[in-house]
């Protein structure tokens, strides 16, 4: 075991750290969420010069083909201040789905332009009653004269209105639930039988609700057989956003803790109070656990053992919800008045916190996933 | 002993809530029925409503325009009102300061401020908080000078002077005496009239996205010192009062008991595969444990409710309102969030793009980390009970 | 609404009171539990000449007939020291399934003599796979020439080594889960086609396992009607675990309270401690939700509305699991060293409870009954 | 980074378990297998076997007799000893006074004592706690006077000296000079031989029913001046080294997984009804958040250790480990009592009451009560994390 960082890795974290505390702190989002995407095209733009999409896209495809956890590593810094660029939804959903499925020649045409920064992906999976299972897919995919034409309802699609290109998951067999008979295939989100609703979340971000009325699609990799991919996708997405969250954690814990020792009432500093100080304590507590689980998470993420990266994930995505929730609500209670109004960044972690909960699968999916080997 | 209400008592009831459901005009109905956000035309319409019916001002003795019902009629009646999802009157005008003007004001005071509280045409506000006085009100900095020409002259700033925006007057706890030894001492309960030259309010969003915070700025108010209620620098017992009242919150099972039915509703509403969301037994669980939780904070309410009615003061039990209730208004919103998967993403988009009744769900739930704060903290409240009820030492 | 108690309560809740200082101290608890019964038989007779042992027990077979609330008064007295005497498993549970079902001579022979004292009842319903599920009988019960002829195994049942009577439930009919076919019957438990194991439980009380190899029972009431009797009488015993609970939170807190204005740590009584202190006001918190909700179970217990019946007792008894757990434990914690030794008292209160916790149906079965309704 | 074990590390762990497995006699492995109590023989026979393999004492240097494991080798071989279930090794010779008297002795002390703690010739106690001295260690009385002849005679009583009436040799902290001015100062460290004239010995069953506490006294007890270990008054920082190497705890998940394996075996093999207990939804996610708060626990561990075979001092993240692995010691107990049902009454009954796996449940779950208290309360925890690590102002 070893939990150092090599000297590329501490170059990489540094880079990004300086990244995030000049070009982009807190105040950059807070401007950002109100704006029609929701981030900057310049400092996308930006990133894809500085290499970062190019980061776990692996070396065939002429991406950096780094280990996830580097990825995680860049992620978790990119949450201290929440960068709200589509990282995660064009690199690791869509860039990664197609870097795993895609033939050589999809892989340049798709993964080229997207880490170049002239293309962005998106995946789209959720459905209306899929919640968070990737095999319940209603979707349908039916080989035409010209490819497929995909007929479905894809929902909250991560950044799905500002992506040029969906990869979708749709059934090509099977009945919705079954593991065998979902495809992925790739969409050009422009087409004239594609609708998109573009959605505000939560978090200050945006995501699309998707309607497919005969649109066309490409195949990626094997008819009826992109299920095992798929997990592993949705994995990566669960490690990345338990990155993020780690690097939120921390941020959103050092601003409380910060306040504790400012904030005057009743003639002393309110972090002297010993009932604050037990609860600050245990806001350290889960951050610790959510710091070391995302390593967890992220180390295994690419595991060949499929049944130990399902685990791993899922224990770190359950101990990001749960202690996540903990720590971004207490840091609201330990901020009192101010911590509730729009006004204050403590929020702004607080509700990110929240999608990050969700998104990929919430704790009680992650725990029912871990107990499926009792 | 006797857990049932009267017939007389149930009998109130049903007809509260007929009227409740037929006074209610049809485009609010909707909204209530799905937890919405009123604006504040809303909320003025059913404050018009509900004084046409004399339920405007249910606590206030009757001469003043009280509706005349006893307290098991009026918690009834606060019950009914929160779970059918009608507009909250504001309470600054008709829970807190009118209140204390029928307490400590002069006749003038009553005869000028108590009607157009009754009816809705002046709204109040509350100007306690200050940003460097929040639990530690009585560190308070704004100051009340007496210019020698009958007035105090307001300098400085308060904040979360909820919905300001929309209200005519505020009540403001200021510094009238800067000599004053205790920090306590020295403070005033004054009325203040908004569009006062020097007042200036700015509106900002809460965590709910809604506009319901204001900061207020004072520069040289003029308040005439016939506004001002009870003795000068006595206003700290009056304050701590009506923050006793703020803090009884004797409703507020009505809220979370609505929201745990509307988590019951998407549950039963949401498709998880071939099956509904409620036929997960650890989903039910969790809507039962917090049902448990609710029915076990309206016995304490229903033995409060039922010493009051019969004159006596609060218990001991009643303390502990405050804390559960606000807990439970946050336990039932962050399940009703859990319930909705990824819906619980959505923030303020077009109707349609969720079910209507998951609508307002977020932004209830980001604003009600809000309850567990305001009124005094929750650990303010431990602090208070621990030294006044418990008796604990103190350090 | 009314919970002010009638002079006529005054005076049985202040008679129980007197008792339970003067004659049952926690420390004759602290003897008895280690006495081969764990109760007194001279103070079960007393409590017979005062007449407790007929107060729910109908008029019409010679009881008081008072409502069970008076019932629920008394015990919540008797739970602040832990009296062992078989009250619950005598009076409420092999009692009244008497009164409810038997007919009058039935009635007259068996509680007559267990309202004096000259006789000792019990209630066998739990098995091996019945977990707290009433229905889920697998003892059966055969006509014979001379009446029913019982086959099978009773567990824990409740002071069921010192009774000389058992109450039974058997199936006449159907098969186990089925609500039709349950029987109640009177067992003598003397008989040699009855094997008891005495058992000693975590509270320091007494059960037994019962081995039933043919043994004569006589019906009570209808065959193979008596399972809504037997949840009646279930939920008698549910409400009385939660009077009981209360009395013994009650206790437990103001132990815990005075300790922590008594106990001195770093130059200080530990009470003034904040991050104490506010523990002691959710112990606080908890506490009165336990005796309110005991109210609405003892209010409840026999109303004729039967889902309001179960609902009530169930909100009552989750919420004794659920803050009484919180309180005991708690009151260990700050406690300190001395909470985990079996000298202190505090541990006996923490043991008990987790015995009503158990009793009658647990947190996770009483929630589930909650959610029935949904 | 890496996060799987070295192939060395990975075959230490397979001969660890291979090992224990092969070297525990049948009745010890048939208890061990159950989690159940050992008595003192067995846990002293175990001891032996350990010290015949050279793993009695792993943290010491090879040159005494430590086992020359690295730090991660360590970690294993406790791991796998808690899964075992093997009897744990009394700590007090072991971990606490042995590896003090390695850094703080004299030569001749560490001849005298070190074989016969390492080979399990003497057992030992720890005299820290005191009536009116728990969390607050400095308060501490019991007095330890120079009696001119080269003894010092102790007066006083040491309690929950756990396991005192099976030990030989007690060390105890004691007031050496009661004119000091911090109550820090003026404490000494020495070791006593309970065989000594005045010295009484009175067990007491633990909350678990277990006979593992003690109360000792001290009646004009003289202890030879030799025995005096460090500096005289120079007790207490050596005392707050070896808190601090309880307080570590490492090998804790080791434990709370070896009990939620135990939930796992009973939710299998209860049956409700027709199915199983663990055939119930409710029950599987339970049992998985415990999984889920275990493994990210030791993440944590895993960090620390890597860090400590690099030899670094261990981070602030293992500050958190006395804290969560008590919290979890605990909550795998509750869960198992929960799933036992009624068999959770069951306390100390004959074999075949209730399953073997079950039988020690309950009075495991009692005593480990102890888990949040022993070695410095949780609450103390707390302060030292928020005074020493996050900086919070005092008071």
């Amino acid at each position: 075991m070893d939990f150092t960082l090599s000297d590329e890795q501490k170059m990489l974290v540094n880079n990004v750290e300086n990244f995030v505390k000049k070009d982009s702190p807190i105040s950059r989002f807070r401007a950002m969420r109100d704006s029609e995407t929701g981030f900057s095209e310049e400092v996308w733009q930006h990133m894809a010069e500085l290499g970062w999409l190019g980061l776990p896209i692996p070396e065939a495809a002429q991406g950096l083909g780094l280990p996830f956890i580097d990825t995680a590593l860049v992620l978790e810094q990119l949450g201290k201040t929440l960068v709200p660029e589509p990282f995660v939804p064009s690199v690791v959903l869509g860039g990664m789905a197609i870097a795993k499925t895609g033939s050589s020649e999809q892989q340049a045409r798709f993964l080229g332009p997207m880490m170049e920064g002239s293309s962005k992906l998106a995946l789209a999976y959720a459905e209306a009653a899929s919640r968070y299972l990737p095999n319940y897919v209603e979707t349908t995919a039916q080989r035409g004269p010209d490819g497929y034409l995909l007929e479905g309802r894809k929902l909250w699609v991560l950044s799905g209105d500002s992506a040029d290109t969906l990869v979708v998951s749709a059934r090509t067999g099977g009945k919705p639930g079954d593991a065998e008979g979902v495809s992925l295939f790739v969409v050009d989100a422009n087409q004239k039988d594609v609708t998109r609703t573009s959605l505000k979340t939560i978090d200050g971000r945006r995501a699309a609700h998707v309607e497919l009325a005969g649109a066309q699609g490409e195949l990626l990799g094997n008819e009826g057989a992109a299920l095992p991919v798929l997990e592993e996708v949705l994995d990566l997405g669960a490690a990345a956003a338990c990155a993020e969250g780690a690097g939120l954690l921390q941020a959103v814990f050092t601003m409380t803790r910060d306040y504790l020792e400012e904030r005057q009432q009743f003639g002393s500093r309110i972090g002297a109070f010993q009932a604050l100080q037990h609860r600050c304590v245990d806001m350290f507590v889960e951050l610790e656990l959510c710091k070391s689980a995302m390593l967890l998470a992220a180390l295994r993420a690419e595991s060949e053992d499929i049944s130990e990266r399902k685990r791993s994930i899922s224990v770190a995505k359950s101990q990001l919800a749960m202690g996540g929730h903990f720590v971004t609500r207490q840091a609201i209670q330990l901020h009192g008045g101010i911590g509730v109004t729009d006004e204050h960044d403590v929020g702004l972690y607080f509700k990110r916190l929240n999608a990050l909960s969700v998104e990929f699968g919430d704790e009680a999916y992650h725990l029912g996933r871990l107990a499926e080997a009792y | 002993m006797d857990l049932s209400f009267s017939p007389e008592h149930q009998k109130f009831r049903e007809e509260a809530r007929a009227w409740i459901q037929s006074a209610m005009p049809e485009e609010m109905a909707k909204k209530a029925s799905v937890a919405g956000y009123f604006e504040n035309d809303e909320r003025l319409q059913w404050h018009r409503i509900m004084y046409e019916k004399g339920w405007a001002a249910p606590n206030w003795p009757q001469e003043y325009g009280g509706a005349g019902l006893d307290p098991t009629e009026r918690f009834i009646l606060s019950e009914e009102l929160a779970l059918s999802g009608a507009p909250p009157l504001s309470p600054f005008g008709l829970r807190m300061v009118g209140p204390l003007i029928v307490q400590f004001g002069t006749d003038a005071q009553r005869a000028r401020f108590l009607p157009k509280i009754l009816n809705g045409e002046e709204t109040w506000c509350q100007g306690y908080s200050e940003p460097g006085a929040g639990s530690d009100l009585a560190s308070l900095q704004l100051t009340a000078e007496d210019d020698g020409q009958g007035h105090f002259v307001l300098n400085g700033q308060k904040t979360w002077t909820t919905y300001a925006q929309y209200a005519q007057w505020i009540f403001v706890l200021a510094r009238t005496d800067r000599s004053a030894k205790k920090r306590q001492a020295g403070i005033s309960f004054l009325l203040c009239d908004l569009s006062a030259p020097g007042v200036r309010v700015e509106p900002f969003l809460t965590l709910g996205g809604t506009p319901a915070f204001c900061d207020t700025y004072f520069d040289n108010v003029k308040v005439p010192k016939e506004n001002l209620v009870g003795e000068l620098n006595g206003g700290w017992s009056m304050a701590k009062a009506l923050l006793g009242h703020e803090r009884v919150g004797i409703g507020d099972v009505g809220g979370a008991t609505r929201t745990l039915r509307n988590a019951l509703r998407i549950a039963k509403n949401t498709r998880v595969g071939d099956r509904t969301l409620l036929e997960d037994p650890t989903v039910r669980i969790k809507i039962a444990r917090l049902e448990a939780k609710i029915e076990a904070l309206r016995m304490v309410i229903y033995r409060t409710l039922a010493g009051a009615q019969l004159g006596q003061a609060p218990g001991p039990e009643s303390s502990i309102l405050k804390i559960r209730g606000s807990e439970l208004s946050q336990e039932t919103g962050e399940l009703a969030m859990e319930l909705m998967g990824h819906n619980a993403l959505a923030w303020f988009n077009e109707e349609g793009v969720v079910p209507e009744y998951e609508q307002w769900v977020a932004s209830n739930f980001c604003y009600e980390r809000a309850t567990t704060i305001y009124g005094g903290t929750n650990e303010i409240q431990r602090n208070i009970i621990a030294k006044n009820l418990l008796r604990l030492p103190s350090a």
